[in-house]
C-alpha cells in the first residue's frame, strides 16, 4: 500500500506545482504548454480515482483538442485585443471570484458525510434492463438521457455561436486556421500513417464503452483529433458553415437522439424510455449516431470560423 | 516459472525507469535545446520499450501483449514524427531570435 | 508484484515531474514545446505500470489513447509558433 | 485494389488485437476495417512499394538494436561525470527519391543513435544534428540508407541527375 501513496502524493504534488506554474506564467505560449501538460497529468489522476472513463475522456481531449483550440485562441486574442494588460481592479475582481469558487467547492467538499451519499448500487442494479454493462453509459444514454441530449443541443448552439463570428463577407469562405505555406513532411507522413489507425481506435473506445470504460464522447474527441491532423497536414481543406454535408453530421446524432426520444411515447408511454426488449440496441444507434455528430462539432469548434478574406 | 517470468519483469522494468533516469539526467545537464531534445526523445523510447518487454511477460494472454506492443509502436511513430518537428521549431526559433 | 510496479510507475512520474520542471522553465519556448513529448511517453509508461499493477485492463486503452495522439500536441505547437497568426492580414 | 484488402487485413487484425475475438464486435470490426483501409487508401494511394517480407523483418530487429545502442548512448554520455558531448551539424546528401521514401527514411533516421535530421533540406541535403561530431555519422547514415532502399525495392539514384 505504501507504494501506491507514495505515488499519490507524488502526483498532487507535481498537479498542484504545474496548475500554479500555468495560473503564474506571464505568457501566453509558456501557459498553454503548462494547462496541456496538466491535462495530461490528470488523465494519470484519474485513473488513480478508479475513474476510467474521465480518465479517458481527459486523455483524448487533453491530448487533443485542448492544445490545438487554446494556441488558436491565443493567435487569435493577440490579433484583435492587442497585449494590453489588465487593470490592476480587473486582477483584484478576477482573483476574488476565483477565491471564491475555490472556498465553496473546498467547503462542500470538507462537509459531506462519510460516507458520501451515492446512487451506485442503484445504477448497478439497473444495468440488467438496459442491457449495456457499463453504468457509465447507461447512466448518459439512459437514466439521464435528459441530460445527455441537452448537452449535446448546447454543443450544437456553440458550434452556431462559433460561425455567428464569421465576418459578413466571409460567409461560406473556407476557415484556415493553420498557415499552410511552410508544410513539414514529417506531419504530413504522420497524418498519411496515423489518420486509419485513429480511426479503428476511436470506432473501438466507442463499442468498448458499452461494457467497459469508453463511449461516444471519448471516441468522437479521438476522431475528431484524426480529422484535425489531416486537415492540420494540409491534406484536406477544412469544411465551410455552408457544407450541407457537415451540417447533416452535425446534427444526426442530436435529431436521432430526440427521434427515438419521442418513439418513447409510442413504444412504451414515455418521452426518452426505451422498450426492454430493444434498449440495449437503441443506446448502441445513438451511440453511433453521437459519435459522428461529437467528431464533427469537437472538430468545428476547435477550427473556427472563417476569418476575414484579404 | 512464474518466479522466472517475474525477475524477467522485474530487471526490464528496472532497466526502462533506468532509462527514464538518464533521460531526466540528459535534459538536465545538456547544454541547449537540440542536445536535450536527443535526451527526451531516445532515452525516454528506450525506457518506455523496455518497460512494454517487462510487461508483456505479465500480460493475460497474447491478444493482451500485442495491445501493449500496438501501444508501444503508436508511441515510436509519435516520437520519431515529434523529435523531427520540434528539431525544426528549435532551430527555427533560434535563427529567428537574437 | 504489484507493490513493484507501483513503485517503478511512482520512480518514472518522479523523474517526468523533474524533466518537466526544467522544460516548463524555459527561458526559450524551444523548450517549452518539448513538455508534450515528455508527458506522452512517461504518462504512457506510468499507465501501464498501473495497469499491469492493478489488473485493471480498461487502463491500457488510457495509454492507448494517449500514444494515438502523443505526437498531435508537438505538431500542433510547432504549427502555432511556426505558422502566422490568422486575422493577422487585417492589421494595417 | 489488393493494396485495398491488404490494409484491411491490417486494420482487422489491430482491431483483433483491441477488442478480441467476440461475434458482435467481429462484424463491426470488419465495418471498421474497410472504412479505415479506405481512408488509408484516399490519404495514402498505394506507391508500387514490395517490401520482402524477411528482409523486412531482419530490419526490424536491426532497428530494435539500433534504438537500444541510441538509447545507451544518450543514457552514457548523461550521467558520465564529464558529459562527452561535440554536438554540431552535418549536411547529408541523400540519395533517395523525394517524396515518401525520403519522409520515411529520415524518420527512421531519427532514431539511429546520435543523429537527428533538424530542418529543412535543400538540393537533397539534410541537415543533421549530432551529440558527437567525432562519429563517422555521414558513413553510418549512408549504410543505413543502402539497407533501407533494398529493403524497400526503391532505387537510389543520384539527386543531381534526376534533378535534371
Amino acid at each position: 500500500m505504501s507504494a501506491a501513496l507514495i505515488l499519490d502524493a507524488c502526483l498532487v504534488l507535481l498537479v498542484l506545482a504545474v496548475a500554479v506554474w500555468t495560473i503564474a506564467a506571464r505568457e501566453t505560449f509558456p501557459a498553454i504548454a503548462g494547462f496541456v501538460s496538466y491535462g495530461l497529468l490528470l488523465a494519470i489522476v484519474w485513473v488513480r480515482l478508479s475513474s476510467v472513463d474521465v480518465a479517458l475522456t481527459e486523455a483524448a481531449i487533453g491530448g487533443g483538442a485542448t492544445g490545438v483550440l487554446l494556441l488558436g485562441a491565443a493567435a487569435r486574442l493577440t490579433d484583435r485585443a492587442g497585449r494590453r494588460p489588465a487593470g490592476i481592479g480587473l486582477r483584484i475582481m478576477a482573483g476574488a471570484l476565483c477565491l471564491a469558487i475555490t472556498a465553496a467547492l473546498a467547503f462542500v467538499i470538507l462537509t459531506l458525510p462519510d460516507p458520501a451519499p451515492t446512487l451506485a448500487p442503484q445504477a448497478v442494479a439497473g444495468l440488467p434492463a438496459t442491457g449495456v454493462g457499463n453504468p457509465i453509459t447507461a447512466v448518459l444514454v439512459a437514466y439521464r438521457g435528459i441530460d445527455t441530449l441537452l448537452e449535446k443541443i448546447v454543443l450544437l448552439l456553440a458550434v452556431i455561436g462559433v460561425w455567428c463570428l464569421t465576418p459578413d463577407d466571409s460567409w461560406g469562405a473556407l476557415p484556415a486556421p493553420w498557415g499552410t505555406a511552410r508544410q513539414d513532411d514529417a506531419i504530413v507522413l504522420l497524418a498519411r500513417l496515423l489518420a486509419p489507425v485513429g480511426v479503428v481506435v476511436g470506432v473501438y473506445i466507442v463499442w468498448v464503452g458499452a461494457d467497459d470504460p469508453g463511449g461516444a464522447f471519448q471516441g468522437g474527441t479521438i476522431l475528431a483529433a484524426m480529422w484535425l491532423l489531416v486537415m492540420m497536414a494540409g491534406l484536406i481543406a477544412p469544411l465551410p458553415a455552408t457544407s450541407r454535408r457537415l451540417r447533416r453530421v452535425l446534427v444526426a446524432g442530436p435529431a436521432l437522439f430526440l427521434a427515438v426520444a419521442f418513439a418513447g411515447f409510442a413504444m412504451s408511454g414515455d418521452f426518452l424510455s426505451y422498450p426492454p426488449a430493444y434498449a440495449k440496441w437503441l443506446i448502441k444507434l445513438i451511440e453511433a449516431a453521437l459519435t459522428l455528430s461529437i467528431a464533427a462539432m469537437v472538430g468545428v469548434l476547435v477550427i473556427g470560423p472563417a476569418v476575414r478574406k484579404r | 516459472m512464474s518466479l522466472l517470468r517475474d525477475l524477467f519483469t522485474v530487471l526490464m522494468v528496472s532497466a526502462g525507469g533506468f532509462c527514464f533516469l538518464a533521460g531526466t539526467a540528459g535534459l538536465l545537464r545538456f547544454p541547449d535545446a537540440l542536445t536535450r531534445l536527443h535526451a527526451l526523445t531516445k532515452a525516454d523510447n528506450l525506457g518506455l520499450g523496455l518497460i512494454v518487454l517487462g510487461l508483456i511477460a505479465q500480460a493475460p494472454g497474447p491478444l493482451g501483449a500485442l495491445k501493449l506492443v500496438a501501444v508501444w509502436l503508436l508511441a515510436q511513430l509519435a516520437g520519431a514524427t515529434a523529435t523531427q518537428v520540434l528539431a525544426r521549431a528549435v532551430r527555427a526559433e533560434g535563427r529567428d531570435s537574437p | 508484484m504489484g507493490e513493484f510496479l507501483t513503485g517503478s510507475a511512482c520512480f518514472v512520474l518522479a523523474m517526468v515531474a523533474l524533466g518537466l520542471v526544467r522544460i516548463l522553465r524555459g527561458p526559450a519556448d524551444a523548450d517549452r514545446i518539448m513538455a508534450p513529448q515528455l508527458l506522452g511517453t512517461g504518462g504512457i509508461a506510468v499507465l501501464l505500470l498501473l495497469a499491469a499493477a492493478t489488473g485493471a485492463p480498461a487502463v491500457v486503452d488510457v495509454a492507448l489513447s494517449l500514444a494515438l495522439l502523443a505526437a498531435f500536441a508537438s505538431v500542433a505547437f510547432v504549427l502555432a509558433k511556426g505558422s502566422p497568426a490568422p486575422g493577422k492580414a487585417d492589421e494595417p | 485494389m489488393s493494396v485495398f484488402w491488404s490494409r484491411a487485413g491490417c486494420f482487422l487484425g489491430l482491431w483483433i488485437i483491441l477488442d478480441g475475438l467476440d461475434v458482435g464486435g467481429f462484424v463491426l470490426g470488419c465495418a471498421t476495417a474497410l472504412t479505415a483501409s479506405r481512408v488509408s487508401l484516399r490519404l495514402l494511394p498505394g506507391q508500387g512499394w514490395r517490401p520482402r517480407p524477411i528482409a523486412l523483418a531482419l530490419f526490424g530487429l536491426r532497428f530494435l538494436r539500433q534504438s537500444v545502442i541510441a538509447g545507451a548512448d544518450i543514457a552514457w554520455r548523461a550521467l558520465s561525470p564529464g558529459m562527452p558531448l561535440r554536438p554540431g551539424f552535418v549536411l547529408y546528401p541523400t540519395r533517395l527519391p523525394e517524396g515518401h521514401p525520403r519522409s520515411v527514411f529520415r524518420m527512421l533516421a531519427s532514431l539511429l543513435p546520435g543523429s537527428l535530421p533538424a530542418g529543412p533540406e535543400a538540393q537533397g541535403r539534410v541537415p543533421v544534428h549530432l551529440l558527437d561530431t567525432a562519429r563517422p555519422a555521414l558513413a553510418e547514415l549512408a549504410d543505413e540508407e543502402a539497407r533501407f532502399s533494398h529493403i524497400f525495392g526503391v532505387s537510389q539514384a543520384d539527386t543531381r541527375a534526376s534533378h535534371g
